[in-house]
């Protein structure tokens, strides 16, 4: 029984990997919400991006943090803003980071101390964040690879939260630390997570200390139809479709064998 | 070439569990728990070469507070002897206090007061009214629902099944928008497996099924 | 500061109502029950009982849920011990593995059974959730436990232990306050815990006439918010923001 | 010595372990001790790991002594001892498998949680009561919400979804949230007072 669930589910999914379908989609309100609040930055603006996701999550945190790093390197271009990415909670999060830089976004051209600057994996999670918070030449002691800030241009003028423009941050964990430590400072707060962690952040987005989330592909492929470059969300949209309409037949499916079955005089 | 084969094959082993327990999901899995604990073990030696080994060896800094922690945390190893095995416990006890701590400092701010802030009943759209309303019904009864002095009868019982059918909606919703997350990991996998030269180990994958089933038959 | 003053306030209330505490009852806890007849099946079966308080440890925000799947550990084994059953629990904390040990002993030496008891019981896994799952979904489907229970904090193990459970047919306990995963358990769990119901397993499995009190003054507390509730609404209805003014206080 | 055995002192110190963070969080003060503490915690549970790695050692070598499930324990074993060489060794053999074993492998793992979750909704689906009804009736409308294809093709169940999120759901879930607050607070005051201690391995 259960094995003919796992074959129709993996052929259903497995066909539009093969040749997609094309259905169409929509773009949620979220989705525009995250993406005007990025594209509102200035020239000169630092944007800092908290990649907190562990490496098991990239599945559905890692398209959209590719669109999201794609947009800011996009951006770094067309308007000159500065990004600072950053990983706080394990060491996951900078590996994840570093392989979006290295095999997703575009960084030829651009100038890294200057434009953009990775600090990787500072331990301390919290503690970190509230560091970047208050007081941030103090617990950032040197960059990714063993750089001392002081010679990282773009770092040299930024103290406290004062100084960023923009915050984001992705996290497959509880979304809890970042709002108490990051929100309420007036700055755009955005999160991008799991689906399954979008209701607890619903909360903290009415009381706008988050004041945008995106979670999982459909957000993703919405992003990257905003942003007009095309990535793993968009492809992936058409197995979400048919996998969704599965689900719901499975529900009508397992109903009708579980009564015919109590009819039938089997046990309930 | 090699690389995308080695992967394919690693997914495949993982996902034979879905047809039976076998061999290959148990070398997977044994594989997995080692290398698991291996980078565990590594990240964890280099936590303590970072935060002890540096300050105190490198940077002479005898004094540090630090040193207690090492002491509460060789402690921890006292556990091994027959005698002491209770000084165990002392580090634990702090480490628990301190997890403790820090989720009570979550709990009021965010989990009680937070909450409590409604928004207006009567408003000039008056859906914002009604939905304000029904937010503060559902949630109140549902916080009803978890009295557990009061017996649910009398006026209470109603209460407790709204708080009940209030729940089951959030719980629904869940788990409707569960579906999304969940269904994510083995989309992003599907392309390995059906594209060559994953699709070569697929099909040696699909004839070892089909063998595995003509043999159990006979 | 407004909250300091609520706990103290609460604290001693409950001191006062553990001396009255004969006369409240508490509700009763299905899950918590089950326990013994999901063991005893697990005697007539001769199969083990495998139990997990999740991924989450007692050094981070998850403390609480794991006290509280710990203290209903000390139960099972108990249950385990008197029916003389091989419990086995799996844990991805290393710092768990005394404890947990501890608790194991002292529930098969409590049930007069202290022979059955082996260091073994408790499986380590490494601080990875992944080995943690893939680790209990192996020993599921191959040893086949009859029982099956998750108390504590949990994340996505859950799905797949639970799965896994419901296809090798074992009874299943589950109890979270981890909202996201406690419909998964209404689906495939015989009995469960929702939410709160954990934290205070502790209190109802001991029964004394202290922890009736607890349960006493928490429900008062709880209907002090409502009407707290209730105010907030028609403050915020007048034109007043409550909330703010008190937690501004 | 006898003194020092009393089950005082651990639960002395778990007190002070709990009251830290909290002094620091609402009066402010003892910040510097606060984070301290905080990173002692994180000295502490990196010492724990070998009592685990003992543990996971003692049940392979067990194992294999008595000739019970052998492979498997020398893999587990093997793969750990050679990865953590390889960790000093080999930065490049670290890294390659690294991405091409352990992420896919964990991945793959992690992604049944989707096979698992069409499990729930076969078996566990079960219109037994009112309160199963509604809640398969909101899955099902949740579930077509979520659909990438129905979103775009009918506004309407934008709207009904946004709709179950936004209002039932948020104030089921602030009750939820609250009630786990107040027991959060009941817990913690009868562990500081020491009622609960299961930490302690239920001394």
């Amino acid at each position: 029984m259960d094995r003919a669930v796992f074959i129709i589910f993996i052929i259903l999914i497995a066909i539009p990997a093969i040749s997609p379908l094309g259905l169409p989609i929509s773009i949620s309100s979220n989705t525009v919400e995250v993406y005007r609040q990025i594209e509102d930055l200035k020239s000169g603006d630092i944007a800092m991006w908290i990649t907190d996701f562990s490496v098991g999550t990239w599945g559905q945190v890692g398209p959209a943090e590719v669109a999201v790093y794609r947009h800011l390197f996009d951006l770094i271009r067309r308007k000159g803003i500065k990004v600072i990415i950053v990983t706080t909670y394990s060491v996951d999060g900078s590996l994840n980071a570093e392989r979006i830089l290295r095999e997703y976004v575009d960084t030829k051209g651009l100038k890294y101390g200057e434009d953009y600057v990775n600090l990787g994996w500072i331990p301390g999670y919290e503690t970190t964040l509230m560091g970047i918070a208050k007081d941030f030449q103090s617990i950032v002691k040197t960059d990714a690879y063993g750089t001392p800030i002081d010679k990282l241009p773009m770092l040299r003028n930024v103290r406290s939260i004062s100084d960023i423009a923009l915050i984001g941050f992705s996290t497959s964990t509880s979304p809890d630390p970042y709002p108490r430590q990051l929100g309420g400072y007036g700055k755009p707060l955005i999160i991008n997570t799991l689906i399954a962690t979008v209701p607890w952040t619903l909360p903290y987005y009415e009381k706008r200390l988050i004041t945008g989330y995106i979670g999982a592909e459909s957000d993703a492929a919405g992003y990257e139809k905003l942003t007009g470059m095309p990535g793993e969300g968009l492809r992936t949209l058409d197995a979400q479709t048919l996998s969704h309409i599965y689900g719901v037949g499975l529900i009508i499916i397992g109903n009708i064998w579980y009564f015919t079955r109590r009819r039938g005089g089997g046990k309930g | 070439m090699i690389d995308a084969l080695v992967t394919s094959i690693v997914i495949l082993m993982a996902w034979s569990f879905l047809y039976r327990e076998n061999i290959f999901y148990r070398i997977g899995e044994a594989l997995l728990v080692g290398l698991a604990l291996a980078i565990s073990v590594k990240v964890g030696l280099d936590v303590l070469f970072n935060r002890i080994y540096i300050p105190i060896v490198v940077k002479q800094q005898w004094l540090s507070p630090t040193l207690i922690a090492v002491a509460l945390g060789l402690m921890m190893y006292t556990r091994f002897s027959k005698s002491l095995w209770w000084v165990s416990r002392w580090p634990i006890a702090l480490l628990s206090g301190a997890g403790l701590g820090v989720a009570m400092k979550g709990a009021v701010m965010a989990q009680i007061v937070r909450q409590l802030d409604i928004g207006s009943l009567f408003t000039k759209d008056i859906f914002t009214g009604i939905n304000n309303l029904i937010l503060l019904v559902t949630a109140i009864t549902s916080l009803a629902y978890f009295l557990y002095t009061f017996e649910h009868k009398g006026a209470l019982a109603p209460v407790a099944k709204l708080g009940i059918y209030s729940m089951m909606i959030c719980f629904g919703t869940t788990l409707g928008l569960f579906l999304m997350s969940n269904i994510g990991f083995a989309i992003s996998l599907i392309p390995n497996v059906v594209r060559p030269p994953g699709l070569y180990a697929s099909i040696v994958a699909i004839i070892l099924i089909i063998v595995d089933n003509l043999i159990k038959k006979e | 500061m407004l909250m300091v003053i609520c706990i103290g306030l609460a604290y001693f209330y409950m001191k006062s109502a553990e001396r009255k505490a004969p006369r409240y009852r508490i509700r009763k806890f299905p899950a918590l029950e089950a326990i013994e007849e999901a063991v005893g099946r697990a005697a007539e079966m001769n199969r083990p009982v495998h139990y997990t308080t999740g991924i989450g440890g007692t050094d981070d925000q998850y403390a609480p849920m794991t006290l509280s799947g710990l203290a209903i550990l000390g139960r099972v084994a108990e249950a385990c011990g008197k029916a003389g059953v091989y419990l086995r629990y799996t844990t991805p904390r290393a710092y768990l593995v005394p404890v947990s040990q501890d608790i194991i002993k002292a529930g098969y030496m409590k049930s007069g059974n202290p022979d059955m008891y082996s260091p073994d019981m408790v499986y380590y896994v490494g601080e990875y959730q992944t080995a943690f799952m893939t680790s209990v979904m192996g020993y599921i489907l191959r040893e086949r436990p009859a029982v099956n229970m998750i108390f504590g904090a949990t994340l996505w193990e859950t799905i797949n232990q639970l799965g896994a459970g419901a296809i090798a047919g074992c009874i299943q306990l589950g109890g979270t306050p981890r909202l996201y995963y406690i419909p998964i358990m209404i689906c495939v769990c015989d009995y469960l815990l929702i939410g709160e119901e954990l934290y205070v397993a502790g209190a109802a499995l001991e029964g004394t006439p202290g922890s009736i009190g607890y349960f006493r003054g928490q429900d008062l507390y709880k209907i002090l918010l409502i009407i707290l509730f209730i105010l907030a609404a028609v403050a915020s209805t007048a034109g007043f923001n409550l909330i703010g003014y008190l937690s501004a206080w | 010595m006898s003194f020092l055995r009393r089950i005082e002192i651990p639960i002395i110190l778990f007190a002070i372990g709990s009251l830290l963070p909290l002094i620091d969080y609402y009066t402010g003060n003892l910040s510097v001790q606060a984070s301290e503490l905080l990173s002692w915690v994180v000295i502490l549970v990196t010492f724990s790991y070998l009592i685990g790695v003992v543990n996971l050692f003692r049940y392979h070598l067990n194992n294999i002594r008595k000739g019970r499930d052998v492979y498997y324990s020398v893999l587990i074993i093997g793969s750990f001892l050679f990865y953590l060489a390889i960790a000093y060794l080999n930065k490049s053999v670290y890294d390659w498998i690294f991405s091409k074993l352990y992420t896919p492998l964990s991945m793959s793992i992690s992604s049944f949680v989707g096979f698992y979750t069409y499990t729930v909704f076969l078996r566990g689906a079960r219109l037994k009561s009112p309160t199963a009804v509604l809640l398969l009736a909101v899955t099902i409308v949740i579930l077509l919400y979520n659909t990438p294809t129905i979103r775009a093709l009918s506004p309407q169940m934008i709207t009904i979804g946004d709709w179950i999120k936004n209002v039932p759901n948020t104030g089921a879930y602030r009750g939820i949230l609250i009630g786990m607050g107040i027991s959060m607070i009941v817990l913690f005051m009868r562990a500081i007072i020491g009622r609960e201690r299961s930490y302690l391995g239920g001394g």
